[in-house]
């Protein structure tokens, strides 16, 4: 099995479905010949034709509106944002038109949104931000976020594939900073399934998106360094979201360590601490905590940044202050 | 008219009477049905109104009242292949494509039985098996909506036209002028229809725009513009049915630009006491149905009899219909988290 | 001292504003001789001038942008939403232009969005929303929500005078169903500060908006009825959140139950409930409770509506649940 | 050109070449600080590009060569007490309105002395003092901004005019109509000016928009609308400066669209292979300074000597002001959460 990138990956599941459904059509800003600002989908219009996939002028509200009223006709649209950033523009399209047609009318919206977050790069207050909270608040909005390129790809097969409006968040960090080995073909992976990256009897840290592998690297960092052991949980969707598995989690370390890279204040963190302190009360030895990015706009210098954005480093230390409560 | 160049060149105005006239007997249905369209919207709106003042519908009422023209005229010149995203102004539209006027009571009434189940009201409905989309408030938020429906069937193989409404008030909005550019840039044909009612709510149109006409925009997107008179239903599908019919064959965007008036306040709720009396009555006197009514007769399609059993016919089936979403149930409550989220 | 409702208590402040600050300007729609869809306004343009007051075209972006770009200039602008709903069209002025820019510049913006919200009057899925979770995980944004009419003008004031921008939230089921005496001059009400509505000892109820007088009103069922006596606080800011008050009242009770009428995932609920759970662990006998709106879209049919949102009874029930947990 | 009547008139084009021509003696400190403008842009461009190449620049470079007569030109034409919002390719609007060279490197540098204190970096900063606003990313999000800031100053009694500044690209946003038609409806002066540089990252104008020239916009607002020459820094000064003074006199906006060519890629990560090398060399032949040397030759206003000083002088200005900013230390991560809220 080669190791593809998690760009790649995402590449890779964009040319299968869109072979496999011809009622898939993808548009975006410079996602045609040039093939996107990140490359994900170099190549696509070139087999599957300008009819297929097509560049837009930069109208964020129509591209979304446009895709609804593809979807409500027999297209499975998927539209690529420049940036996830730039759909502030737009949400009026995203959470009262998308998110509610199917509720008022009955009329499915199999749309996908692909947008490009997070930060670590220097890309400043317009490129980084990771808006899932605002997202995962919106009803009748599906929201996953991979972490690993085998998941980008099944997720990416799963979403198209889904009834509903999906925003399918990216991570640009992860783009070229995470390889993995990938099978010849997908294999299905339901929304709403979590993935246990490791199991340990210490603590648990639930966690999605670039924040996995800062987490994989603590818990590596920790057992070496103090021994204790972690479990950590990548969420991969966000809304619906594994329950079950967090319940699990929770039930066998007492302890739960919530990290993202989004704003804290209303972040999804909220969500999952709140979800927790409802439904695993007596499970708790400890408080549930939560390691995110401060209330601020993402900073460029990466001086800034660094301090801004969680990492394995503060991961760790926010681990063992939970551990050692 | 089917020759793109017999159309009057971009940016320059048309009056609807200016339009190629096709005789009026050939299109004899069609001129009877604009008619009934028109009575069957009337007659709704106006019982509309009386069941919001004796407390039976909740939310608000807004009428289509004196607009009736535009919906009546650009349902008859479309196909069944067409899509149409009416606004808060087009009672017509819904039912000049054939939704019953049952379901629009059961509508606003927010009846269990109704086309959104309760879950909306009053004019955010649609009937997508009459390809009739189900508006949001959010204003010009429908327009790529149409846009992007009639790519889809396009791409699907059928020769679809879209028909989209959006107020005076509406045009001043960020997604008018995105939805007609991704229009104009793709080639996708859909009829972008202005109705130019005088009022945005409280706000005449001095304080939305400052260019002369709404259509002056349409060079500014490569589009043709044309002018017509809105409450003059025959003379409007004289100019829409060729236009229609050029751009299914040579796809692209227009806008049309209708002069009308809205008749009523903004809602049932609001006296509008700040729209001038002389305008009303200016308007009063074009009343579209008796502007489509006198032109029948005048071309010898209907007798004056005929117009009042035609009338009378209408009426009874509103009445009919009123009666019967009055005795049906609300929603059941248990139903609310349905559907939320489509069957995978 | 006169009785008067909370959306007279508006009007008023907004007349004492800009009688006291010839820096403030007020624009929306509607807003000027026709006193704006709500009557809020009814009477500023007369007084001063369609200078101060005036309509706007239909065009939420270009309303924020133009504000971002008055208040920058030395004017203290407020404007109106007609329905808090249709700000979604325009969040990247609020998120990305307005809540970063004296980060980024130093500049204060000083705006006042005001944003008639929430339902209970058949308003549906557009007319009817409660997006406070959105405003408040914005860096750089403050967000208030009074429930009473001595507060909204005491907030108006602070609110117009702060030197960030502010969504001040308005809700439109209060607007005429909540009368309360009002003094001649307004008292300053500084952001942060909740209000304790009442004092109880066997629970919590952290509330805000329309949901706080449905909790009075079950607290008052709930004692006579059976007995329990409850805490009732009124955040009246939402960020920033007043954490000491909150804390003295977990502190006191034990028990938490939050209430809003947003939805459930993401909602604001969910940031006090994860502030709870980290910081007053020890403090708490049962878990912290949300009841909230469902994760639907808010539906139309009074029926329906009356599922959706909670109200008095329902609050009643859930307390009656926590205390006997 | 200050009587309004000698404008030519609503949606006419006219070109820069066209306009009524100041002498040019009397001018001649605007025409040679305008050759200055250009040539600290240009050579902080080039600096910056190397300095990214070098890997000193994190995040990425956005240069605006081949598009430097347009900044130099229209802050030219500006008062102290004017508004510039500038974009991503208006580098000439900043070291224009006065910024200094330092505080450009510092910025791009991501210095703690930055005009953002490394808060933000590349293009998003502007000096408030000089009138200038620091840009979001969110293209069209500032043209309602300095609509707002020069009705600010209006009604404070300073008599602004206001420059807002827009690629063909960002003309196809919402914001970009609804700004336009703020400013219409209360006729606050604001030019918007249109930099048709061909391209919106690798999407040609042939995919962006499909009017002929985007000033056919102009009276779909009721605006005036002028085409010109965006490479040539002395006739758009000639074209903008009597149109500033007739718009602050006698209040409304105003559209210029810019002819001109993004001469590299979008970034410096972008080898633009997309663009035909023929455009390139079109537009390399009327490089805007050498343009406005020849000019300025021709009209005897600076010898070939003068400008070969100046040229030297611009260049060791940018030179000491590149090594100082690298010298200068980044923010201090403690200052994290400064300033996210303003003082009360
Ligand atoms: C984006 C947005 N802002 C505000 C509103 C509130 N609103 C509803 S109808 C209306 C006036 C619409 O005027 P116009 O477009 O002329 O339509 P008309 O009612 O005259 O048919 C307003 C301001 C809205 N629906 N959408
Ligand atoms: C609303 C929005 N969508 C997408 C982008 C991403 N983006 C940045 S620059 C650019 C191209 C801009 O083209 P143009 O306006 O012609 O400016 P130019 O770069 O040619 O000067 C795009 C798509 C953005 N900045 N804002
Ligand atoms: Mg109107
Ligand atoms: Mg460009």
């Amino acid at each position: 099995m080669p190791e593809i990138t998690y760009i790649e990956a995402i590449r890779q599941g964009l040319f299968e479905v869109m072979r496999a459904h011809p009622d898939v059509v993808l548009y975006g800003e410079d996602v045609g010949a040039f093939g996107g600002a990140f490359k994900a989908t170099l190549g696509l219009q070139k087999e599957f034709g300008k009819e297929r996939v097509f560049d837009t002028p930069i109208c964020e509200s129509a591209m979304l509106g446009v895709a609804i009223g593809m979807a409500t006709q027999g297209l499975r649209p998927i539209v690529e944002l420049q940036f996830a950033d730039f759909i502030t523009t737009a949400l009026h399209q995203l959470l009262n038109n998308a998110g509610t047609l199917h509720y008022r009318t009955g009329v499915p919206v199999p749309m996908v949104i692909r947008a490009p977050c997070g930060g670590g790069f220097s890309g400043g207050p317009f490129h980084s931000e990771e808006l899932e909270a605002i997202f995962c608040h919106m009803p009748g909005i599906k929201v996953v976020y991979p972490a690993f390129p085998c998941d980008a790809r099944n997720l990416l097969h799963t979403a198209v594939m889904d009834n509903s409006p999906v925003v399918f968040l990216e991570n640009k960090y992860l783009y070229r900073h995470i390889k993995e080995a990938i099978p010849a073909k997908h294999d299905p992976l339901p929304f709403g399934k979590a993935r246990i990256c490791r199991n340990g009897r210490d603590a648990t840290v639930i966690t999605y998106g670039a924040m996995v592998n800062e987490t994989l690297h603590a818990a590596r960092d920790l057992i070496d360094d103090t021994g204790y052991d972690i479990t950590v949980v990548d969420l991969r969707s966000l809304k619906p979201y594994d329950k079950d598995t967090i319940m699990a989690a929770v039930a066998s370390t007492n302890r739960v360590l919530i990290v993202h890279e989004a704003w804290h204040t209303c972040g999804f963190g909220a969500e999952i601490a709140a979800h927790i302190a409802e439904n695993a009360f007596h499970l708790l030895d400890a408080p549930v905590r939560r390691l995110t990015a401060p209330d601020c706009p993402v900073p460029f210098a990466p001086v800034l940044e660094e301090r801004y954005r969680p990492n394995s480093a503060k991961i760790v230390s926010a681990l063992v202050d939970l551990i050692e409560y | 008219m089917t020759d793109a160049t017999s159309i009057t060149p971009s940016h320059r105005a048309l009056n609807a009477s200016d339009a190629a006239c096709t005789p009026v007997n050939g299109d004899k249905d069609r001129y009877v049905g604009m008619l009934r369209t028109m009575l069957r919207s009337r007659f709704t709106d106006e019982r509309l109104n009386r069941l919001y003042k004796q407390g039976h519908i909740t939310g608000g009422v807004y009428s289509s009242i004196g607009q009736e023209a535009i919906g009546a005229a650009t349902t008859a010149a479309g196909q069944p292949q067409d899509l149409y995203a009416p606004l808060i102004r087009n009672m017509a539209v819904h039912v000049g494509r054939g939704e019953t006027v049952l379901d629009v009571f059961r509508q606003w009434l927010g009846r269990g039985g109704s086309p959104t189940r309760g879950r909306d009201g009053n004019i955010h409905y649609g009937t997508f098996s009459h390809g009739v989309y189900a508006m949001i408030s959010h204003l010009g938020a429908m327009l790529p909506v149409v846009v992007g429906g009639v790519m889809a069937r396009r791409r699907l193989g059928v020769d679809a036209v879209g028909f989209a409404y959006i107020g005076d008030g509406g045009s001043s909005t960020g997604d008018f002028h995105e939805a007609i550019n991704f229009a104009a840039v793709f080639s996708v044909p859909v009829i972008f229809i202005i109705e130019n009612n005088k009022y945005a709510y409280s706000t005449p149109i001095a304080g939305q725009f400052r260019c002369e006409r709404l259509i002056d925009r349409a060079p500014g997107y490569g589009l043709e513009g044309f002018s017509a008179d809105g409450n003059d239903a025959l003379a409007l599908y004289r100019l829409v049915h060729p236009l229609a019919a050029d751009i299914r064959a040579k796809p692209r965007p227009i806008m049309i630009e209708c002069d009308t008036m809205r008749m009523r306040g903004h809602g049932e709720h609001d006296d509008f006491t700040y729209v001038p009396p002389k305008l009303l009555e200016r308007y009063r006197a074009r009343d579209p149905i008796a502007v489509a009514s006198n032109h029948l007769k005048a071309e010898g399609v209907l007798t004056a009899a005929e117009i009042e059993s035609l009338t009378q016919a209408c009426q009874a089936e509103v009445d009919l219909a009123y009666r019967t979403a009055m005795n049906e149930p609300p929603p059941n409550p248990d139903t609310l988290l349905d559907g939320v989220y489509a069957n995978a």
